[in-house]
């Protein structure tokens, strides 16, 4: 089958079951999101499928090929990239450096002819160049593009490590609470970004995220898991309104 | 102040960013060429060791500033490069233009086992790591007999390209000079493209480099053979420069000076290991200057050089930590927007200690 | 009420970027005081000015009468001020009760020591069960439970809480508010707040200030802030439905 | 290769674990401001030469009693390390791991010159604490030797403990894993750290009087620090106890593998080290922990 399928995968830190039997499948062109209260595993599910971690039983598989058996660095050529929850950008280099840095998969190592920089060199450079500008425009970092990464503010940043991942040219993006730290103003730009990523780029979307409202502007499918294990899937109506996620993630509360 | 006005993708990575710098920089390259018109002798020899420092130092660059990794053994790696090029020379009279490249190379191959071996070493463990390797390298070729000349030492024959023997000190000086800007044009291509960003990558955040489809440990290790491939270079053409090699010249002492080195220069860029060279070669010298109007009790005192070094090197960790690089840089600034110009843009703020355990 | 802290006229640089430009601020003694504002517009600035984590380019910060201008943290801390910075900032490799005691590092009475051990303790029991754990092993609510409160066991007059609900669940969001409203009305203790998200932490104060590139554009009492306009679309994503659903392009802010 | 006797063997043993004493009092300081301020020093052999030399001063030229010249040598390390940090590391706060190695690199290369200015590069004798030897059996072990047994046992797990049950132990470390919360606790950082330099200095004081009298006095006796070094990283920095075992490790076996390759003596240290970091590549009793993503 297509996308991305999670099939009763486990992993246990020292005795404790960090995710526990999750079996879970993201139709490709979909937005798919995660939630849970924190500590529930959710981060720890897209350290797994970026083989961070290796399960210790279960098996995850894109586009019907098991990753088990990738290294962390190929699962990008898989067509799978990512962003942190706390930001992981290259912090002393620019922001077009960075994207730069995104486009790495699509290269071939070269030694001589980048030692020497000839010509075909150069072209593949300007072909990096235009894909990175094309990323930029779509997000409207247009006037970040030389600063250093370290001097931008977050929200700024945050779209950098969206860009970032995006450059790779993705099948499928995972979005480590992309609205973190963000005011109403700029998640709800963040809304628009998710829909464009998918409407416009065709990219697959799975994204962990707390801000019900985001998570209600965009998803697709909405699952719920606590202490590792499957709590309620479905839309994102159906899960806010299933008793078990009231009781264990929203406290009663409306969102 | 000069802003740029950028007009095509190309403009951002061509070799010099616009005509004024193209300017300066072929500007300084003809004079260099025609110094021995009018510099003696000395100064030639001297500017030789600038440029072999300068090669040696392009390595660490690459290895510590652009990939993070810390060595406290480059010194190793030279001496590789320059007990393979002298033995290579006198034992099996290989010629001269085959030799130096083969030295590297053996050099570049150490390098990358070292590499591959210290790819999961961080910081310190890396460091005294590759210090103990100079120390071993130098146990070694001394242990090793007849074959290295053991303590002893070698002799080191004279340059001989082809036949065209390169005797004098201008000659020596133009093609020193030859390799080194050859050297700085690999450097700076190797930071316009793939391979140079995926140090970068490495040394900011590794989980995020290995994310986006860095092999983490391959790029570590081919940082660690550019870096060892250069060393290697310099090494072999240091060897004419001593005309005798013994494996203390090239011992942990002499790794620790090149790492300082860079960073008097400013570590991260190719300015700063030719700032850094010129440091450390011509300090001796200007020192023998400033010695003459001390007074003889000071002067004479066996350790007014490494003192006037160490004292040297503490006010630029604590006073410019950007180095020589990084004080030219800020100069340029002032004059560029000279009358507004603020101290402000520079200056420092309250730092904290973050732990770096976690990675 | 008494004013307890007051910053007067601040001007802060961040790095190379001047964060705060000229801002004047006051807490009430027994108030919750909150600064609302977008990324960047200088929020935690203003709390590491306070603490004294940056020293201001300008201006002056008074704490209870007293001139507390670019002392060290550490003094400001003994003077009554605690910080819980943003990030939670927990000491990731000590217990989680060797994280609560540093709290309680500057103070001497062992007795009410203990008592405010088992009072967070008893707001928090998670962190009972995890209590001789390292603090990198707890998740990040509970982490953010550890700074609170290792924040209240300084025993301070002022409390600077920065961002205590990000990344937290919606359920854990609102007991960590409930916790810190407790704070403030049982222990006493003067809030200054700083929250992305608006709509938790200005129902929750008494006053607010919002912070837009480094300036206080508007500030007021709870219950103005809470009708106005631009407050109620910007902040608390409260929005009149227009016809065409969801807008695309932004409308002006007008501080009104 | 020849076989050794089982006497000579215990012997070796006995002379390996007391060197291996002296590398873990300097590993000892090492580790001590590591673990409270994340800061690697470099000079702690130097530190070390200096008490040698500083002792030479008070008891041999200026003729003290051996005794109070030896407390008036710890005073003078201990004023040195708080003066140290005091005015020079503490501009450094912040900065990179690595600008403090090179800083305290520099700062060793001066110390040796200012050493070697001041009382001069040669070898110079400094008297032993106590004289004789004791016999056990086969194996003769001098007191100095048991001495610095003894002292190394007795600071290892004084200091063991005060990082474990001391608040102020415990604050040390706190600050080493987040200053600026520590500051935010109201804990008086800069005074602890300057502390933890002025203990550290003392214990290479420590060192440099027990190491004097073996070794001779003089200026390129620092360079022992890095086989301390070796023994640190291979118990894991940053861990007392990691640091007294790898520097035992490393004094036991050197002596053997000396015996065994005459030709590579010296270095043995370096290949063990280079050994255990090829299995475990942060050291026996690791300090470094995965960074949560």
């Amino acid at each position: 089958m297509n996308g991305l399928e999670i099939d009763n995968v486990s992993l246990s830190f020292g005795g404790l079951k960090a995710v526990d039997g999750l079996s879970f499948s993201v139709e490709p062109g979909s937005v798919f999101t995660i939630i849970g209260p924190n500590g529930a595993g959710k981060s720890t599910v897209f350290n797994l499928i970026c083989r961070i971690y290796d399960p210790s039983q279960g098996d995850i598989r894109f586009n019907g090929k098991s990753l088990r058996k990738a290294k962390s660095h190929e699962v990008i050529n898989h067509g799978i990239a990512r962003t942190f929850q706390n930001i992981e950008l290259f912090e002393h280099a620019s922001l077009l450096d960075n994207l730069l840095i995104g486009r790495i998969r699509h290269g071939k190592f070269g030694p001589l002819s980048e030692l020497f920089f000839t010509r075909s060199q150069m072209r593949q450079e300007l072909a990096h160049r235009r894909k990175a500008e094309e990323i930029i425009e779509f997000l409207d970092l247009e006037g970040y593009r030389h600063a250093r990464v370290a001097d931008l503010p977050y929200g700024v940043r945050k779209k950098t490590e969206m860009a970032r991942a995006l450059v790779s040219e993705p099948k499928i993006l995972l979005l480590d609470e992309p609205s973190s730290g963000l005011t109403s103003e700029e998640t709800d730009d963040t809304a628009f970004v998710i829909e464009d990523i998918r409407e416009v780029l065709g990219v697959t979307v799975v994204m962990i995220e707390h801000d019900m409202k985001l998570v209600n502007k965009v998803s697709d499918m909405v699952l719920a898991i606590n202490e590792g294990r499957f709590l309620a899937s479905g839309s994102a109506s159906e899960v806010q309104s299933d008793p078990d996620v009231q009781a264990a993630y929203l406290g009663g509360q409306a969102a | 102040m000069r802003v740029i006005f950028r007009k095509s993708y190309v403009q951002d990575i061509q070799l010099f960013r616009d005509r004024g710098q193209a300017f300066w920089y072929l500007l300084f390259a003809a004079i260099a060429l025609a110094a021995p018109l009018f510099l003696d002798g000395y100064f030639l020899d001297e500017l030789s060791f600038v440029f072999i420092y300068a090669i040696a130092g392009l390595g660490l660059m690459v290895l510590t500033g652009f990939s993070g990794q810390v060595s406290f053994g480059q010194a190793a790696f030279v001496a590789i490069g320059a007990y393979t090029h002298t033995i290579l020379l006198t034992r099996y009279s290989v010629p001269w233009l085959l030799s130096l490249p083969i030295a590297a190379l053996v050099a570049g191959l150490v390098g990358l086992a070292v590499g591959r071996i210290c790819g999961k070493m961080h910081g310190l463990y890396l460091a005294i790591a590759t210090l103990s390797i100079a120390i071993v390298t130098e146990r070694l070729i001394g242990g090793a007999g007849d074959f290295t000349g053991g303590h002893r030492g070698l002799s080191v024959p004279e340059i001989n390209i082809l036949g065209l023997a390169i005797d004098e000190s201008w000659k020596v000086y133009l093609l020193n000079f030859v390799i080194f800007v050859g050297c700085i044009l690999i450097v700076r291509n190797l930071t316009r493209t793939r391979s140079g960003r995926a140090m970068i990558a490495i040394r900011d955040s590794e989980v995020s480099a290995r994310a986006l489809g860095t092999n983490v440990a391959f790029f570590k290790a081919y940082a660690f053979f550019i870096s060892a491939v250069f060393a290697g270079l310099a090494g072999g053409l240091l060897a004419h420069a001593f005309f005798y090699i013994t494996p203390e010249t090239f011992g942990m002492g002499e790794s620790i000076r090149l790492l300082l080195m860079i960073v008097v220069g400013g570590i991260g860029t190719i300015h700063g290991a030719v700032f850094g060279a010129f440091f450390i070669v011509l300090l001796p010298t200007v020192l023998s200057w400033v010695k003459i109007v001390l007074p003889s009790a000071v002067a004479t005192s066996g350790g007014f050089d490494s003192l006037a070094f160490g004292l040297i090197l503490l006010g630029f960790i604590l006073f410019e930590p950007d180095g020589l690089y990084g004080r030219w840089t800020k100069i340029h600034h002032y004059f560029n927007v000279f009358p507004m110009y603020k101290k402000r843009s520079f200056q420092r703020q309250k730092t904290f200690l973050k732990t770096e355990r976690l990675r | 009420m008494t004013e307890v802290l007051r910053a007067s006229n601040v001007e802060t640089m961040y790095g190379r970027v001047m964060a705060i430009r000229g801002i004047s601020l006051t807490v009430k003694e027994g108030s919750v005081v909150t600064v609302m504002g977008s990324n960047g517009a200088g929020k935690t600035t203003i709390l590491k000015t306070i603490s004294g984590a940056l020293d201001p380019f300008k201006g002056q910060v008074e704490f209870e009468g007293r001139d507390i201008t670019a002392l060290d943290p550490d003094v400001i801390a003994r003077v009554g001020i605690a910080h819980s910075p943003e990030g939670r900032e927990v000491f990731s490799l000590l217990s989680v009760k060797d994280n609560l005691m540093m709290g309680a590092y500057c103070r001497k009475d062992r007795d009410e020591v203990a008592r405010d051990l088992e009072k967070v303790l008893g707001w928090f029991p998670v962190l009972r069960t995890f209590l001789e754990k390292q603090a990198i092993y707890l998740s990040g609510g509970q982490q953010q439970m550890l700074a609170l409160g290792r924040a209240f066991m300084q025993r301070p007059r002022v409390m600077l809480l920065d961002e205590p609900s990000l990344g937290l669940s919606p359920l854990l969001i609102s007991e960590i508010f409930q916790i810190i409203k407790r704070i403030n009305v049982e222990e006493g203790v003067t809030m200054l707040l700083v929250e992305q998200n608006a709509s938790v932490a200005l129902p929750a104060a008494d006053f607010g200030y919002v912070l837009e590139t480094g300036r206080i554009v508007m500030e007021g009492e709870r219950d103005v802030l809470m009708k106005s306009a631009d407050i109620r679309e910007f902040y608390l994503g409260i929005k009149a439905e227009s016809a065409r659903g969801d807008r695309r392009w932004k409308a002006r802010k007008t501080w009104r | 290769m020849t076989a050794l006797s089982f006497a000579d063997a215990m012997q070796l043993f006995v002379v390996g674990l007391s060197q291996g004493c002296l590398y873990s009092l300097i590993a000892i300081g090492l580790v001590l401001v590591y673990k409270a301020t994340e800061q690697v020093n470099f000079a702690q052999g130097e530190f070390m030469m200096l008490g040698a030399f500083v002792g030479y001063q008070f008891i041999v030229l200026m003729g003290m009693p051996y005794w109070l010249g030896a407390m008036l040598t710890l005073v003078f390390m201990g004023a040195f390390g708080y003066g140290v940090e005091a005015l020079v590391v503490r501009r450094l706060t912040g900065q990179p791991v690595f600008t403090v190695f090179i800083l305290t690199l520099a700062l060793g290369i001066a110390l040796r010159a200012v050493a070697g200015i001041i009382w001069g590069f040669g070898n110079y004798s400094l008297p032993a604490p106590v004289d004789g030897n004791l016999t056990l059996g086969p194996v003769i072990i001098s007191w100095a030797s048991v001495l610095s047994i003894v002292v190394t046992a007795v600071v290892a797990s004084a200091l063991y403990l005060f990082f474990r049950y001391a608040r102020q132990g415990v604050a040390m470390q706190a600050l080493s894993l987040n200053q600026l919360a520590a500051f935010y606790m109201g804990i008086p950082v800069k005074r602890l750290t300057s502390s933890i330099w002025a203990m550290s200095a003392i214990f290479g004081g420590i060192a440099g009087l027990l190491l004097g009298p073996m070794t001779l006095v003089s200026t390129q006796m620092g360079f022992i620090g890095f086989k301390a070094f070796a023994g640190a990283i291979v118990g894991g920095f940053g861990s007392i106890p990691g640091a007294v075992i790898g520097c035992l490790l490393i004094g036991v076996t050197e002596p053997f593998f000396d015996i065994m390759f005459p030709t590579l003596k010296g270095i043995g240290a370096y290949l063990i080290m280079f050994l255990v970091l090829l299995i475990r590549p942060q050291g026996l009793l690791a300090q470094i922990y995965a960074k949560k993503v």
